[in-house]
């Protein structure tokens, strides 16, 4: 309230000296400050009434209040999990939150060591050797992965293969940055919820650019011919990239043992919860593409007392040196994002992160088992290994369930006429039970 | 000024135990092991170690490091906040509610038609806008090839439009500083699809002969984007529609305070004329009923985002646009430039062009900006953008914004004008006062050691 | 999760650490550091379940939801004033949450210039020269005051002169300060709402010790007679102790001009809005009392440098070193309350206090109005001016509207058979349309 | 490290102007008058001159400085625990279900029958317990006058009996630091109306003749008190209850880890046996039918806090008991006695007495003790409690807590040990690494100047 009583809360100038500092200036009034010329000048009304903190927490708290209260069984590439309250707090801390890109390494030195030690557990996590600080999320990871590809390719190729199930999302995503690059996006076949790695082999030539798999992939099913994919890339010298999360990649198979180049994914599976699909892009590659890298990269080096320190590096590869030949075009990015995924695996620590994987493992076993006892549920379709989510074959139609399941306080996907998709995590587990009964109900 | 990684703290090496079979597993997991007090104090110590808004004043140009009020982080915190992206329309009203009241405000500042809240930043915005451009263009059979970009514009732009296929025209500035009209006669022709300009531009000019700019576009067939990292120096005082801007992002992080986050999440919501909005990306929110729904514009560009974008910075946005207001928003254009003129006054180095706005970039002249700012951070502020635009010799790009008042503003000014009268010496060898002293950054490029797993390899 | 996976989650100890541990001390186990002799060991179970971060935030969220949301109305001592934002992230910065007692001020200088510019801001508010930095709450404060007036009187006397409509929590707290000091409490009846200053002259003798009044009174009247009883009080050598709170005290004549000794109060009003009666205890008085002064002071010195510095001073009236002879048995205080109320002051200003101040006395003008226009209420009950609340009297029975008028979703105090009282703050004063709607069915 | 005061960036003087008549009202109010952004940096300066918890060690005796978890402030910042204290009851279900468990978990601990959580603090709780029994004496007819305290015991102890109008017996320690039984039998008479005893005591000790001492006391009609500033060492191993004692009080801020706050608020609850139940404060609260209600005990004693006392300290005391369970508990007190046995076991200075539990007092023999404190500052650790108690010549009380492990009880041993090895010079010029150097504490108090106005008026 101090300083003037109106206009900005948040400018602090008393009328007097608002006063003084035209007069330093030279100027009569604030409106003399603006070089506008007349024609284009805005001397209308915006309309948009002024409010006081209480009453705007409470106008907006009222309109997220229409939001309805469901438990969410709900996944698909953003997923929910328990952020410790450790995580709110340390990274509410100003210092953290608003503070800007570390241009001046001196004064940002925690910030630095943050994402540094971000970068080195999605290291240990894909066993490749260099991982960025974040892009925007899973999708736009996907993408300037393709853009890499083409980048760093020995030869020339332009086909970009992915799953059949990719979500329109991420595949929506992927096409408008193949466009840029003159890319061709195609899918390769499924089978029973994984690759068919005899289609794929059949599609693929030497134009082949980008091999993509996910695991687990979007319907929850690990996949389980990576090495397979990985060797096909391989030899036809393109790309194997994989899509997974920090959650998933605590317990499966290596990545980098499976020959993928490239780990993209959501990582705000960790330190975010649900957030209406804001995520943290994931983005780890073999160190022989490390100067075609896209976003920022933290290193170690050396302050003039010869001290460790750490700074952004590499940054001719970024827009605001390298322009139109950058790596990417992305300059804001999703650090705070990834200070937060990095508080809450060291949280978790690797036990606890094993755990929570294991919750994500039987969870989704125990949900498919107990729908599967419902007389016109089977569940799960596939007759695989799961993570988190799988799907369910409903005799009646799937979105009529799903819409009923809503009245019941559940939320569910609606697949397909006759599938519906549920993912399990340490938020929800408690309420299987509880899904199952309404379910039940539902479709009897 | 020295805390040990989490790695160097503890760390174990963790067996794989799970109900699926070893072939699909991991052998192990080796990462950090400490107690939740152990990691409050290793993060407690980190951000002592990091400069934020509230340490002090943070005048970093065209970054527009506004203070960012506590009580829009309350609301992205309520947990009605905390919703799926699939969730069924009808369950998700109060956030769909909020966006489509989100883009209206936005629409009405910009003075655009409609607005997308899809783009995660300023970066996808601008991408936004070129793919928007491009479909426009395709939609109209003209396959046009080239991007105009002025040589003081954000290294964005000329990613963005990389980004999307065109090719890139660069624009020299005129002896003014601003856009030259000759120059851009030059550079139009009929492969023009776009001309992205900052106004006021990167030294805080405003583009006085917008119109004409955007005559001269149009006739040709082109289309006009505005970047919009200074839109703070213009809120509610002009607005890109007004000056026959076609499309538009906003920086939600500068303009509308919404924390940068140590780089991001930021969000970059794209605004368009009438003509451009079925272009938009899908799905889209408008209002029907008594409630909002989703859709898909008839000629969307499709995706720019997995999912629907930052949402809880959308959040931040709009609470902070309804409690300035018409009136706060005024304000905070005209104090934001008033400190700017003010500063520009006070200091020692010469400040060249101008009328200026929201910031000026001054010059340090003999002096080496980058050792400028290097001693700077020894008085406890956070120095200007250096070295850039490249117009401007030794640049020092200073954007106070308007939450510095004239005490800050004049102990900034002293830290200036206490660098100013260094010798070289001192300079070369700051800072001193620092968590860290000055950081060998030729050499981290030269050998990157990425992760502890490369330190610990390289002992 | 982090060192080991059982017992308590914010003990960090490895299995192999505690191992090296105890090998160090030279036992074999935990149970060998304990010198409990056999009989007095526990060795059975306590019965209570560890559980998860987020099992105990869902099970006590879920048992707090049981409280019914209603819109209060509430007053009579504990006020609800909107806490900005700020004041929460500032002081739960765990610099400040998570210190201590300023025992070593080189290392507290930040609490104790906070605490430091709390006591100044009372003695602005209060005109008096001297504030302690925290008592627990008013009521204590004014056991306090009964003890300070015993200690610094002149003459002897044992005579504590109270409002008639003290509230029994008040009265009582009192009632067991005076009970261990030998003082005798008695009431002074009110006329009117307010002091009934001839009778109390009627009242008054030489072993009168301290005479207490409040403005606003717990019925929310503003008491017009603080110069008559300061008289009355000096008169008799008595000291005269005024109850208010901070947002009363930034329009109200100022204490120290009506010739109070002493001003105490529940300062939480600012800082800390509606906590279930948690308060503190705002205590100021003149600096002839300042040896006797109970509770926490803090000073201005220097440091060796000779730079302005602050500490704890004048301990030696403290339990710590005075033991049995101290002003007070306070050590744990309410400092951080203290430091909330500190930042929403700050953050008010002087204009924002009084615009404050004046929203207490519209709104509860304007309940008042619209009440009375009620068939079968009339209101205010007291034809004199109020400070946030009032009485009301109903024709029908006060209790069975009040409970009638909770179904309603408000909260209103049944003082009497046909009295209820209305408490109207910014948090509230927006639904006073609301509350009179709702009154009218009710009584309808 | 200096910050202006609040009033010297900014005050200004309003004019009151109300509603109310001239004579009612100040004329005008002086206060800082700052924005939103100094603010937050004012504070933000502040808290960087603070040292907390999570900065570092904070072995400081008797205070039991643990870490304060998160998640516990989450649940007090619950909405719906924002209620009225005059609220129905049947309105505030939620509010009295926490209150119920929460006095039920203290009881279970502690060995109690009932417990009150009116008083707000351990001496509150102090005065609290005095006042009961000194209610249950009178009910029995039974005036007496004396109340026995150990010379080791808190401060505290000493000013509560003595605000309940009791004269203060003092009991000398024997020579292993205990009580003595023969100092104890000396003292003890039909004026005796209870014993408090802190156990295990100031030094660490546990009172092994606890049950001859009970028996002493009670078989002289007295009864006993239990300080509970020390139980962090006995949970889950020992109960006051079982030893004999009749009435305790529980220091939540300690034990429970409720933050301490720069000086509180905490919470005092106190618990007692059966007979004394009837003595509690009221009102109490006490399950009916599925629900809570409030009631007045028989003889309650009254008030000993306007309302209920600190209630949102008190959800915070509840979740951490929940979070630790049993299992956690024993764990506590088990690392937290390891802690204290194993610091004492690597630091060169001196421990007399022992066997000790959750703290140790060293002796820091020729040097004093304030100064050694005071140089600790300097090695980053906050020092032990000093100078107390005075049965160990120069002490250093030292109380690590569980939340330390063998690496950071390491560092603290050896910033102990290089201020052993220092000369007297420089530790009485101690500290020289902290934002304020060596306070003169002595001219604060000789001529005090206790708010900017006094400061004014000196200059």
């Amino acid at each position: 309230m101090g300083g003037h009583d109106t206009g900005s809360p948040y400018a602090p100038h008393t009328p007097t000296e608002t006063e003084q500092m035209l007069d330093a200036v030279g100027v009569a009034t604030e409106a003399d400050l603006f070089d506008i010329p007349e024609p284009v000048r805005f001397d209308g009304e915006l309309g948009i009434e002024p409010r006081s903190e209480q009453a705007v927490r409470q106008e907006l708290g009222a309109i997220l209040g229409r939001n309805d209260d469901l438990t969410e069984f709900l996944g698909r590439g953003h997923y929910d999990h328990y952020v410790p309250s450790l995580v709110d707090h340390l990274s509410d801390r100003q210092e953290f939150l608003s503070s800007y890109t570390q241009y001046q390494p001196e004064i940002a030195q925690g910030f630095l060591q943050a994402l540094f030690e971000y970068q080195s557990m999605l290291v240990e996590l894909t066993g490749l050797e260099v991982a960025n600080c974040s892009l925007y999320d899973a999708a736009t990871a996907l993408g300037e992965t393709a853009t890499l590809a083409s980048r760093v390719r020995a030869t020339t190729g332009d086909r970009v293969l992915v799953p059949g199930h990719l979500p329109d999302g991420t595949r929506g995503v992927l096409e408008n940055y193949a466009d840029g690059a003159d890319l061709a996006v195609e899918s390769y076949p499924m089978d029973d919820g994984v690759a068919d790695v005899e289609a794929i082999r059949d599609l693929v030539d030497d134009d082949l650019l980008l091999l993509y798999a996910e695991s687990p992939t979007v319907r929850g099913v690990i996949e389980e011919s990576l090495d397979d994919l990985g060797a096909i890339a391989d030899e036809h010298e393109a790309l194997f990239a994989l899509g997974s999360d920090p959650v998933a990649l605590s317990v499966l198979e290596e990545p980098a043992a499976a020959g993928a180049d490239v780990v993209i994914g959501d990582a705000a599976t960790l330190g975010m919860g649900t957030s209406y699909g804001m995520g943290l892009g994931m983005f780890a590659t073999r160190k022989e593409f490390l100067r075609q890298v896209p976003g920022r990269l933290v290193g170690a080096s050396e302050d003039s007392t010869g001290r460790r320190a750490f700074t952004l590096t590499l940054q001719t590869r970024e827009q605001h040196i390298r322009r139109e030949r950058a790596t990417s075009n992305i300059c804001t990015n999703q650090a705070w994002v990834a200070l937060r995924t990095a508080i809450h695996a060291a949280y978790l620590g690797p036990e606890g992160l094993i755990d929570l994987a294991r919750t994500c493992i039987t969870g989704a076993d125990r949900l498919a088992d107990g729908l599967d006892d419902v007389t016109g549920i089977s569940a799960p379709v596939h007759d695989r290994h799961h993570f988190r989510e799988f799907l369910a074959r409903t005799d009646q139609p799937a979105p009529a369930i799903a819409s009923e399941l809503t009245e019941e306080g559940y939320a569910v996907h609606a697949v397909d006429d006759h599938l519906i998709q549920c993912c399990v995590t340490d938020t929800n587990v408690e309420q299987i039970d509880g899904l199952v009964e309404a379910v039940t109900e539902v479709v009897a | 000024g020295y805390e040990p990684l989490l790695s160097e703290k503890n760390s174990r090496e963790v067996d794989i135990e799970t109900p699926l079979p070893d072939d699909l597993t991991r052998d192990s997991l080796e990462l950090p092991d400490l107690s939740e007090p152990e990691l409050a104090r290793h993060y407690t110590r980190l951000s002592q170690m990091n400069y934020g808004v509230e340490s002090g004043p943070f005048p970093l140009g065209s970054c527009t490091m506004k203070y960012n009020p506590k009580f829009t982080e309350d609301l992205a915190a309520h947990p009605s906040a905390a919703v799926h992206p699939d969730r069924p329309e009808e369950t998700v009203q109060g956030t769909l509610a909020l966006l489509g009241r989100t883009a209206e405000y936005l629409a009405e500042i910009g003075g655009m038609d409609d607005v997308t809240l899809q783009p995660p930043a300023g970066a996808a915005g601008e991408y936004t806008g070129v793919l928007i451009a491009k479909a426009y263009h395709e939609h109209n059979g003209d396959d046009r090839s080239e991007i105009i970009v002025p040589d003081s514009a954000h290294g964005t732009n000329f990613a963005s439009a990389a980004l999307a296929g065109f090719d890139v025209v660069e624009l020299p500035s005129g002896e003014d500083g601003r856009v030259d009209l000759d120059a851009l006669e030059e550079a139009i022709s009929d492969e023009t699809a776009l001309l992205m300009l900052t106004n006021p531009n990167t030294l805080g000019l405003f583009e006085r002969d917008i119109e004409e700019i955007a005559e001269m576009v149009h006739d040709a067939g082109g289309l006009l984007y505005y970047d919009g990292a200074n839109l703070n120096a213009l809120l509610g005082r002009a607005r890109p529609g007004d000056m026959g801007f076609d499309i538009m992002h906003y920086n939600v992080h500068k303009t509308f305070a919404t924390p940068h986050g140590g780089g991001g999440p930021g969000a970059g919501p794209v605004g368009v004329v009438e003509e451009l909005t079925d272009f938009l990306p899908e799905p889209h929110v408008r209002k029907r009923g008594g409630g909002y729904e989703l859709f898909e514009p008839e000629r969307s560009i499709g995706k720019v985002h997995g999912f629907q974008g930052n949402w809880l910075v959308l959040i931040k946005t709009c609470a902070y646009i309804a409690r300035l207001g018409d009136e706060g928003l005024r304000d905070a254009s005209a104090k934001a430039v008033l400190n700017a003129n003010y500063l520009a006054e006070q200091i020692d180095y010469e400040v060249p062009f101008g009328p200026f706005h929201h910031e000026f970039v001054a010059s340090a002249g003999d002096q080496d900006a980058a050792d400028v700012a290097k001693r700077m951070l020894d008085y406890g502020v956070h120095p200007p953008t250096t070295k850039w635009p490249e117009i401007v010799d030794e640049a020092l790009m200073t954007e106070p914004t308007e939450i510095e008042n004239k005490r800050t503003l004049d102990q900034l000014a002293a830290a200036f004008d206490a660098v100013a009268d260094e010798d070289r010496e001192t300079i070369e060898a700051a800072p001193e006062r620092t968590s860290a002293r000055r950081i060998d950054q030729v050499s981290a490029a030269r050998s990157p050691q990425l992760s502890w797993q490369a330190l610990e390899n390289s002992e």
